[in-house]
């Protein structure tokens, strides 16, 4: 298992208040994993540890058999981990398309003169308008995310995550706010262009979603692991129903 | 009835945060309010106690329109809340949180020398009696940073009860707690409606929402999709669409 | 052109270059009250150069350029560890700093038959080089002109290429930027250390254009007007902080009307576009909605 | 030894008035979480009404006095519509700038209400010095403790006893908290302007007794060494802002005594800028601030 995410016993604690509590998990390259949960779970704390944004309390994290745990977020975006966010984050005052470029790290190399720089910045333009037109945002290129709805907004963190051409991506969410009929597409976008070979963990409430993308499921509750499993095991599990909808027995 | 919203919208650029919902709270009920994330319970609740001002619609308490009015004037006419993220004077005293509240609302009332030289004392009877029914009294002196978790939320829904609200608006009471605490917080909440306090109860965790409230809502895409007591609701296919994103057609996986 | 207008015009030009300088670091996010203090270790550092050590005008501006990015490079690197209110302070106290170690630097040397270099409070004197080199005003105002020329351009190629997309990145949502792989901290020191070499650059032309240069000269005020350029010019583009410098130096200065009540126009004016366009009158959205309509 | 603490007690008298200047920033920026740099130009204000009553109207201290005080409040409350009302609240740092440009309108209507720019303002009458063994107290230096310790008393009483007090600590530790506890915000905020200035004026009115004249430059310098002292005490905390004054009052006649006043100069500013890398909180201004007395 060393080319893929291995998570071991993550613990984050805020003073007194467990956030996650001994978490561990595999995750085999190319693998998609749904991670479900109430509110205050602990999802997008486990999120925020992969990517640097909090340090973990205990616990390691490796990525393709290198620690990440204590390492930066820009360190860790740029071994090619991309992630969304549940509250959406685009920088509202570039346009889209500089919001795409923002995105693109990974694939920019120093180019030693103009012509190359040009040929450069011509490939990375066609990149990001080729990936603008498969979330069907290439129109708006050239607008600030102001004029975006929500769910463009949404597609537009998710594009900008793509830019880099990341190994592993994690969502956050990525179908909140959207009406079934928008997940439907987003599923389809995602199955598509998105998941082929590539590792993902997505976070999401509606779990018709989950049940489309992932073969396997973990449940949160209360910072601990409640279950682990192929997905369709998962959701037909008495507590996780009870969890969510309070249904007794 | 107590609080009733008419017709609230609230638009942020082109997000639908909240559309054209109504609801109508009796006094002395308990009333949940549910839906996933990013359903607009939040903004709801930011809608009544002022801190955003609706696209369209109204809201009132007790008849009367609180629409224009700004959050200090409702909180002097009756609504309080409390917050998901707890929001105490982290350095101000158990006691004098409350003292704050208590008062907060009411200094045009008040004969000017006896509201500038009453608050060293702090000996007030109302503070006493709510110390000892949050369980606070033996910390009354203490820095409200120095509690633990579970008597700030005490003493968060304690400051609430001080400015003697009509409404009480709970944000999420159970973020953060185990089941069992969750139970004890139903009784409390139970205890506080007694007290002659109407609730709005925003949480997720379900067994709580579902054994306490008299009646509930249930919003998604900012729209209310339903609304009845308890039972209607666990029965309601929308809301179970909602919430597990299940289509109403397809096999119930909980059947199986 | 008469010498009033040109010394109007290089003033402008001159002013350009402080506030270009602060608006840089206004797009990553920080607000600077103290860019006055490279343009002060540049006009010392040319200065000295010319006048003092008698090396060629080219030289010279390598030179200030040098120092003034250095300089701020050095400061950026503590100081980009704080951030909001505390980077302010910290850059109205470096700039005081630099002033009030200015009003004891002497560095006096006796160069044909005069004695020149900068004397503490009592400025330094004699940065004689135009007038040794037979440079008109007219012609001087033109290399102004082309050296702030170069620095837009400057601008314009890296907003062409990735840098200017990830100052402004870093300047709205670190966290986010850092999502992205930026280093947040890296670009904030990188960004302050240009800026300074702008204004350092802008101090250099200056002091031989002005020839005399006192601490005085370069108080805090001077630093809260170039600040005050960019903000109402617009963070946008580029010649936002221009169109500050033009309406302050280019209409309220100059016109007889305002003569004695600048400031008070001027104050009036900042306060009223922090109310009503807090990001400039060329602000980022006007300058979308340009470009789009540009493009047909 | 003998010059060290005589020093000391110099700079103890100066530092008081630095603390004064340090507690009006504290108050405002506790409330608001934002620098108001006009304060030293507001003074500046009152204490030019003050010597423009003194030179035209009247000897009479009080009247002068009033003055003063009725200035700094006038310009304060210009500055609070101006720079902080109007301003969205999630805008800091514009409100920082604005206030800089009101600096720039106080000032040029300074320069065009009293041309002379140096006045004369009522002197603190016969100088005589105390002394105690090898040291001396001049009396200006006793009359700036007293008065501060004064101020510092009914600050005290202000914060710790009045119901307004409370609820500018309430406000100072949570904006929101204090909002849902139903405490009309832009009224205390308000108020607390208002209390910053007669500080503020007070202190104002003190140095320019002891200075026996005025300068436009005023405005500069008490914004400076207020905001010397408050930095480095510790942003938000009004015990750092006492001790942050004296400190800096202390460590200014030491370098002055010992190094001469431009040393002093680079001194005050090396100082506030490491100790902004160094000590960001300041002294006692910890993780939570220090609000209790």
């Amino acid at each position: 298992m060393a080319s893929g995410l291995r998570v071991s016993n993550l613990s984050l604690k805020y003073g007194g208040v467990s956030a996650l509590c001994g978490l561990s998990m595999d995750l085999a390259p190319g693998e998609v994993i749904g991670l479900i949960g109430p509110n205050g779970s602990g999802k997008t704390s486990f999120l925020n540890l992969v990517t640097g944004f909090e340090f973990p309390t205990e616990g390691a994290i490796f990525f393709e058999g290198q620690e990440l745990t204590g390492k930066s977020a820009q360190s860790i975006a740029r071994k090619g981990i991309a992630r969304t966010f549940q509250n959406l984050q685009v920088f509202s005052r570039l346009s889209v398309y500089e919001n795409m470029r923002a995105g693109c790290h990974r694939c920019s190399k120093p180019s030693s003169s103009f012509w190359q720089f040009k040929a450069a910045r011509n490939a990375e333009k066609e990149r990001i308008l080729s990936l603008l037109d498969c979330f069907s945002l290439a129109d708006m290129a050239l607008d600030t995310p102001e004029a975006l709805t929500l769910v463009q907004l949404r597609q537009l963190d998710l594009a900008r995550a793509l830019a880099s051409e990341p190994k592993l991506i994690l969502l956050d969410e990525p179908a909140a706010g959207m009406t079934p009929y928008e997940t439907d597409q987003l599923a389809k976008t995602l199955q598509d262009h998105v998941l082929n070979g590539r590792s993902a963990i997505i976070i999401e409430h509606k779990i018709d979603f989950i049940a489309a993308l992932a073969k396997r499921t973990f449940v949160l509750s209360a910072g601990r692991a409640i279950a682990d499993g192929p997905t369709d095991e998962v959701l037909c599990d008495k507590d996780v129903r009870r969890i969510y909808l309070g249904e007794c027995g | 009835m107590m609080l009733k919203l008419e017709g609230m919208s609230k638009h942020f650029g082109g997000v639908k945060a909240v559309d054209d919902v109504s609801l109508t709270m009796n006094e002395g009920e308990i009333f949940g309010l549910i839906g996933p994330n990013g359903s607009g319970k939040s903004t709801t609740i930011n809608l009544i106690t002022g801190l955003y001002a609706p696209t369209s619609g109204t809201v009132s308490l007790e008849g009367r329109d609180l629409t224009a009015l700004a959050q200090h004037e409702r909180t002097a006419l009756g609504v309080a809340r409390t917050f998901q993220n707890i929001r105490l004077f982290g350095n101000l005293s158990v006691a004098e949180n409350l003292w704050v509240a208590q008062n907060g609302h009411k200094q045009r009332r008040q004969h000017f020398i006896s509201r500038w030289f009453k608050a060293g004392g702090l000996q007030d009877t109302n503070i006493d009696e709510l110390l000892r029914f949050s369980r606070l009294h033996s910390k009354k002196d203490s820095l409200a940073s120095a509690l633990s978790f579970g008597e700030m939320r005490r003493l968060e829904m304690a400051r609430a009860l001080a400015s003697n609200p009509k409404v009480l608006l709970l944000d999420e009471p159970a973020a953060g707690a185990s089941i069992e605490d969750g139970q004890l917080l139903g009784e409390r909440i139970r205890a506080v409606r007694d007290r002659g306090v109407s609730i709005l109860l925003i949480e997720h965790m379900m067994e709580l929402v579902m054994g306490i409230t008299d009646r509930m809502a249930v919003l998604n895409f900012g729209r209310k999709i339903a609304e009845g007591t308890p039972s209607d609701i666990q029965s309601n296919p929308d809301v179970r669409a909602a919430y597990l994103g299940t289509k109403n057609k397809n096999k119930e996986p909980a059947d199986a | 052109m008469d010498v009033y207008t040109i010394t109007v015009l290089a003033n402008i030009a001159l002013f350009s270059f402080l506030a270009i300088s602060a608006w840089l670091l206004l797009l990553v996010g920080e607000i600077s009250f103290g860019q006055q203090a490279y343009f002060a270790i540049g006009a010392y550092t040319g200065g000295v150069s010319t006048a003092v050590l008698q090396l060629p005008f080219g030289i010279a501006l390598l030179m200030a350029i040098a120092a003034g990015g250095l300089f701020a490079g050095l400061v950026a690197i503590p100081a980009m560890r704080l951030s909001g209110l505390h980077f302010s302070i910290a850059s109205l106290a470096f700039a005081e700093l630099v002033r009030s170690v200015l009003n004891v630097f002497q560095y006096q040397r006796w160069v044909d038959g005069y004695l020149t270099g900068p004397d503490g409070v009592n400025g330094f004197r004699d940065i004689r080089w135009i007038y040794d080199a037979g440079i008109d005003p007219g012609t001087y105002f033109l290399m102004i002109l082309g050296c702030l020329s170069v620095v837009m351009l400057g601008v314009v190629m890296a907003s062409y290429g990735r840098g200017m997309t990830i100052v402004r990145s870093v300047g709205e949502n670190r966290r986010l930027a850092a999502a992205q792989g930026m280093n947040a901290t890296r670009v904030r020191i990188i960004t302050a250390s240009v800026a300074g070499a702008i204004a350092a650059l802008g101090g250099t032309l200056y002091a031989h254009m002005a020839t005399y240069i006192e601490p005085a000269q370069f108080g805090l005020m001077i630093g809260v007007h170039s600040l005050a350029y960019g903000l109402i010019g617009g963070m946008g583009t580029v010649f936002g902080p221009l169109l500050g410098v033009l309406i302050d130096i280019g209409a309220l200065e100059t016109l007889r009307i305002f003569s004695g009540y600048r400031m008070i126009f001027f104050g009036g004016l900042v306060a009223l576009v922090l109310i009503m366009r807090p990001r400039g009158i060329l602000d980022e959205a006007t300058v979308a909605k340009v470009q789009r309509w540009l493009r047909g | 030894m003998v010059d060290f603490i005589q020093n000391t007690l110099d700079g103890i008298a100066l530092g008081s008035a630095y603390a004064l200047l340090a507690l009006g920033f504290t108050l405002i920026f506790g409330v608001m979480g934002r620098l108001n740099i006009a304060y030293g130009p507001c003074i500046m204000i009152g204490v030019f009404a003050g010597a423009g009553v003194y030179s035209d109207l009247t000897q009479s201290i009080v009247m002068i006095f009033v003055a003063t005080l009725a200035g700094t409040i006038l310009a304060s409350a210009y500055v609070e519509r101006v720079s902080f009302a109007a301003i969205r609240a999630d805008a800091a740092l514009a409100s920082m700038v604005s206030t800089f440009a009101v600096w720039m309108q106080l000032e040029e209507i300074v320069a065009h209400l009293f041309p002379a720019r140096t006045y004369a303002f009522k002197e603190l009458g016969h100088l005589s010095l105390i002394e105690a063994g090898p040291f001396f107290l001049r009396q200006e230096s006793l009359f700036m403790l007293l008065v501060t310790l004064a101020v510092l008393l009914g600050l005290a009483l202000v914060l710790g006893r009045s119901h307004f007090g409370l609820e500018l600590r309430a406000l100072t530790d949570s904006r929101r908290a204090a909002i849902i506890s139903g405490i009309n915000v832009r009224r205390i905020i308000f108020l607390t302007f208002l209390l910053a200035a007669m500080i503020g004026g007070v202190a104002g009115f003190m140095i320019a007794m002891s200075d026996g004249q005025v300068t436009p430059k005023f405005g500069l310098w008490a914004t400076m060494k207020g905001l010397v002292a408050m930095v480095i005490g510790g942003l938000a905390s009004l015990r750092g802002a006492v001790l942050g004054g004296m400190l800096l009052g202390i460590i200014e006649a030491q370098a002055q005594w010992y190094f001469g006043a431009s040393v002093r100069e680079i001194l005050v500013y090396a100082i506030l800028f490491a100790a902004l890398i160094l000590l960001p909180r300041g002294i006692l201004g910890g993780p939570h601030t220090v609000w209790r007395s």
